[in-house]
């Protein structure tokens, strides 16, 4: 499937998420989209502008405000031959409609003996930065990592976020992907192919010293981090998560065998976080081949505060990383 | 007894064959519960068959059923054979749902039975998007919603009664009111005990029926289908009803007097419709007598195929979690898009 | 202006001068935002202005209010300092949450202002429960809940309003009809838009207000009050107004026309009891330009003071997530109980 | 607060629990129960059975069917001065009202800036066992576990079972207790005191040789597990969470360093679990103490099927426990 060409586009990650729903609507006439203000608002984080100008509202559908309820919907749809293409406005809100993803969506084909199926895909914001306080930045994403029967997809890069939504529309089984509110107004490349399948984890950069493991809106610092630790002669490499249920073992356990080091960079509060699940992942199959301890960096362990100062202190940076690495040399010698 | 519904013979002896075939199987289920050959939790629908056979009866196949834990009547009704639903509360391969989801998760894909929901108020907004895919592939299929009237209370409630009207969706809402949730009476539960005007004020036609009366079920269905089949608009009917046993296996039933339950068993659908075609003469002792052994007949088949049934190895534990991996068609950017 | 009303100029003329602070206060705000003194979302109540002050006048201090994430008028009105509010939205140790919570979450405890809640409904059952125990505790205090008509459609509007009338709690609700939530137009999320109506069919009194005239705001608050303290019951008020700015700070407000901005402009609530009170000898324009003058001047010294305001040390991040550990009272099996 | 007497009294795990409400209720005016059934039913398990006719229906409160309505409701009777004790069902329900859980209780103190607390308890039943398949089986302590401004019980024991409520409902923030459906028909010893704070693990049976860390209803089948590893000439300690958040790292890094290795048995899916946040911290805090790697032993990933010997297969055993304890020594000599 890898079979990028030369051919590339710039722009933005909400573009590349946008041309990726007109593909989808395109595609297949059973797509539509759903959610809170996603038609004639243009979505919250402006993701879906134009969409129902375009396809009209039988295709790009605003619901009321009722998370459970539209999310039900779609998952009732879905049964019913559909694909819906279900926005969550954030992540936060989600928790309103866990009972429908997590009771129903996750569980129906296994209870029903593999009969039934729920070709679902939702689609969230997630993460901090915009200094939105306590009820609007969360980073959940493994809440639902957490739960059998559903995937959870966390697009970090332009091509992804072009590209995963189409592969995801194409799965049998319900899939949640996660967009990082940081990432929409970054510009980039966007090939004419995916990367990869949809679950795989990708090196996103090779190196030999020290496994650098992250997902998606902290990608860019952990890529910035591996560059300035290449100047201090710390050869770092990147492994990009991408599919974070069902989780690539694999390609982690690759590079942690390769390079004796990792540390786990993810915006989920510590305690209970995804990265803890990797380093336990890395502890039972990769012992010993560590030279060091395996490190996470995550978000400090408050409701995300307001003030930018402390929004940032609160959430992984790329100096704590770099010093983190460097740290677990600095112990070797 | 509604005279004004044009009465066919035939078709009341179906009615009644179905609510007792109905009644008869949980009272064996019962009875295997204490055996220990069924295990989880066990919800009879005991007093209460006259609204899942009513209402099935108005129904046609293709259209969509979403019931609740409390789902052996609808199931059967439905037209699920009683060897695979006894099958899955045995847990056998050869239930209906492979074993995996047992009493409170019965399902089958081909009778569109979606189950077998065991969230209160789960159902609710699952059936609505059945309506909905219904309506946007111009099926002229409909979504029938069973619940309790315990779930009236669940926010789910209101925001698929709201999402229903607002998008006029093809869906018929039957709310079995039983008069309790677990060991809460509905007066307990709700500021509006009138469900039906509760349903009203989202804009919707609703109504009362006695859901003790299977031909005024029928009757009341028939007619709400017509409804939302012609106007693809939701309709919604409270089948005023009872449980004549616990909520489920565990109940001590302090919650309510022996005398209300005595007092309902007198209009037992089952009864009901008995006595009033031995009254009018469609029925002897003796039609009965067949009926009954016929059923019989059915549950000890059912028992047998459920007691020979496979147990699912254990290395298939993690089976049906996932849909068998499909290749992806090969994704590029579309014409038009990138350049 | 309602002339039924006994009408107390002082009482107006403080009403005219809370509106338009609060108007000119955010105002300034969206200036401050365009500096980026201020960050996250801004979300105004500019247009709607007679909905808290009207309200709020007509509440006691020990009243619990919860209100949303477009506050400033609610806190303003309750009493809550310019200087403490704004230097909140500057995220300084000095705000109304020390900071922490910005524009959408502003608290004090003191006068029983529950925030600042960004969850759409999310405030409506916290608000019951403090009508619970306002009721346990047999205070005479009573909860008084805003939101938005778009918190109608979540199913947490349902649990509460059933709960509050099933429970007979001490508690108003006020929805705040703007008839859009972000950009939804109310039919587009209601199938019942009479709100007030949807209120009554859980057995509750619901009135619609019009919302953009301060005096009948404060009437009707004046009998739901009334009602819901001597009664011990809930009280329904259905505010009709309109925001004349975007949702939040990001809002292009495709979804509505110019002219229907003009329109309810026309009839804005600081412009509409301004001309009626200079209309009837009771301002003149030198009076209102001296209350703008005290206005301006408050907001200066709001701003000198969010300026002024320290920065939490970022070594205290962690503070305030949990309580300081109490030492629990030493904890035995009880009298009576073990042996 | 240690201050255990020989004076004990047998009594099932239900009885405990119901003793420690009662003494909720007798102590503090202010405390009342409420939730589905717990009043004219008993509670869907029994535990409220006979509260209602004794305190009456002020104190012991049946909601309808509304799991946000009444957990918020109960969330604001908290601000506004009560201490009430509020029963989910069980945890499978809880999903309805996570957004009240985590969006108001766990952030209220930190976005008023301190100024508020909520002295809530929230008690649900949890785990499986009584074959009630895919929506009624859930273990989702770590959901709640991963969220600052909660604090999460698991009473293992009926001496915790009788007075851990206790201590919650002094507490002034918002304590989550997991009460597992298979313990509560057991019958167990309770003493006239608590065996210690509740934010504290206790050592259940010292040993020397590996460290088993568990909570909840896992606890009884590890202590088998550590009886038959004791006749293997496996010296076990275990090690009893008690409370998963806060998590207390000093006692469960304090066994590990003196035994140099761990198993985790926890209920919940592998993925994401709560076992993989004490494996990494494991892996961070005490890496250099390890002889092998810490191994986890949870639920396998399925939505729990109805059948027994399917169920009892997802589950964590005795038998499994054992035979990976004498592997890890095995791999050693
Ligand atoms: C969301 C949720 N809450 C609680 C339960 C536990 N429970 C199962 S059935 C039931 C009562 C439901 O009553 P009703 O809707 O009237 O249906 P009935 O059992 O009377 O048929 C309860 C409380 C559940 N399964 N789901
Ligand atoms: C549960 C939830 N869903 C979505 C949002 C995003 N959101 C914030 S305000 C808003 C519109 C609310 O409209 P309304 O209740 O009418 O209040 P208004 O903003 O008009 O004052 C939306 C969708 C949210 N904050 N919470
Ligand atoms: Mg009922
Ligand atoms: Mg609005």
């Amino acid at each position: 499937m890898k079979v990028q060409t030369n051919s590339s586009q710039t722009m933005t990650y909400r573009e590349a998420l946008r041309a990726g729903i007109e593909q989808c609507l395109n595609d297949d006439e059973r797509t539509f989209l759903m959610g809170e203000d996603v038609g004639r608002y243009g979505g919250c984080y402006g993701v879906s502008k134009g969409l129902f100008e375009h396809y009209g509202a039988e295709r790009i559908i605003d619901t009321p405000l009722c998370e459970s309820g539209f999310v039900g919907v779609g998952i009732g749809a879905a049964l019913g031959g559909m694909r819906p293409i279900v926005e969550v406005m954030t992540v936060n809100f989600s928790l309103l409609a866990m009972d429908q993803i997590v009771n129903s969506a996750a569980t129906l084909r296994h209870m029903s003996g593999g009969q039934l199926n729920v070709p679902i895909v939702i689609r969230m914001a997630c993460g901090a930065g915009l200094q939105l306080a306590a009820q609007h930045s969360h980073s959940w994403e493994n809440l639902y990592a957490h739960i059998p029967g559903l995937k959870v997809l966390s697009p970090a890069t332009h091509n992804d976020a072009r590209y995963m939504l189409l592969q995801a529309i194409q799965d049998p089984d319900p899939v949640l992907i996660f967009e990082h509110v940081m990432l929409l107004n970054n510009q980039g490349e966007v090939f004419n192919a995916p990367d990869a399948d949809m679950e795989k984890a990708l090196v996103r950069k090779q190196g030999t010293d020290i496994t650098l493991i992250t997902y998606g809106g902290s990608l860019p610092k952990v890529l910035m981090a591996a560059s300035a630790l290449d100047t201090l002669n710390i050869n770092v490499e990147v492994v990009d998560l991408r599919c974070l249920r069902p989780l690539d073992n694999h390609t982690i356990l690759a590079s942690v065998k390769k390079t004796h080091r990792a540390i786990i960079i993810d915006e989920g509060w510590k305690t209970g976080s995804l990265a803890g699940e990797i380093s336990a992942i890395i502890m039972e199959q990769a012992f010993w081949y560590l030279d060091a301890p395996v490190q996470r960096i995550c978000t400090q362990e408050v409701p995300i505060p307001y003030p930018s100062h402390l929004e940032q202190a609160a959430l992984p940076q790329v100096e704590q990383i770099i010093r983190c690495a460097t740290t677990l040399f600095a112990g070797e010698q | 007894m509604n005279d004004k519904l044009h009465l066919d013979k035939a078709h009341l002896l179906a009615q009644l064959k179905q609510m007792l075939r109905i009644r008869l199987f949980e009272e064996k289920c019962a009875e295997l519960y204490a055996q220990e050959k069924i295990r989880g939790f066990l919800h009879l629908y005991i007093g209460e068959e006259a609204v899942a056979v009513g209402v099935m009866a108005a129904l046609s196949p293709e259209d969509n059923i979403v019931a609740t834990y409390r789902e052996h009547g609808h199931a059967l009704a439905r037209g699920l054979s009683m060897k695979s639903v006894l099958a899955e509360m045995y847990g056998r391969t050869n239930g209906c749902s492979k074993g995996r989801g047992g009493s409170m998760h019965l399902f089958d894909k081909k009778q569109h039975f979606y189950g077998g929901n065991a969230i209160v108020g789960g159902g609710l907004p699952l059936a609505t998007g059945l309506a909905m895919a219904n309506k946007q592939l111009k099926k002229s299929a409909i979504a029938v919603c069973f619940f309790g009237e315990g779930a009236v209370a669940e926010g789910e409630f209101h925001e698929a009664m709201n999402l229903a009207v607002l998008w006029q969706l093809p869906i018929l809402f039957i709310c079995e009111n039983n008069g309790y949730a677990m060991g809460t009476a509905l007066a307990l539960s709700e500021s509006e005990i009138n469900i039906a005007k509760k349903a009203q004020s989202y804009g919707m036609p609703a109504q009362q029926v006695d859901g003790m009366n299977v031909v005024n079920v029928e009757a009341a269905t028939t007619k709400a289908v017509q409804h939302v089949r012609s106007y693809q608009q939701p309709y919604f009917l409270e089948c005023q009803t009872y449980r004549f046993r616990g909520h489920s296996s565990f109940d001590g039933q302090l919650y309510r007097d022996k005398a209300e339950i005595e007092q309902w068993k007198k209009h037992g659908p089952v009864k009901q419709l008995k006595h009033w075609l031995i009254q009018n003469h469609q029925l002897s002792d003796s039609d009965f007598n067949g009926i009954e052994s016929e059923i019989k007949q059915e549950i000890i088949e059912a028992i047998n195929f459920a007691e020979q049934g496979q147990w699912e190895p254990v290395e298939d534990l993690c089976k049906d979690v996932y849909s068998p991996a499909t290749p992806k068609i090969n994704i590029k950017a579309e014409q038009g898009g990138l350049a």
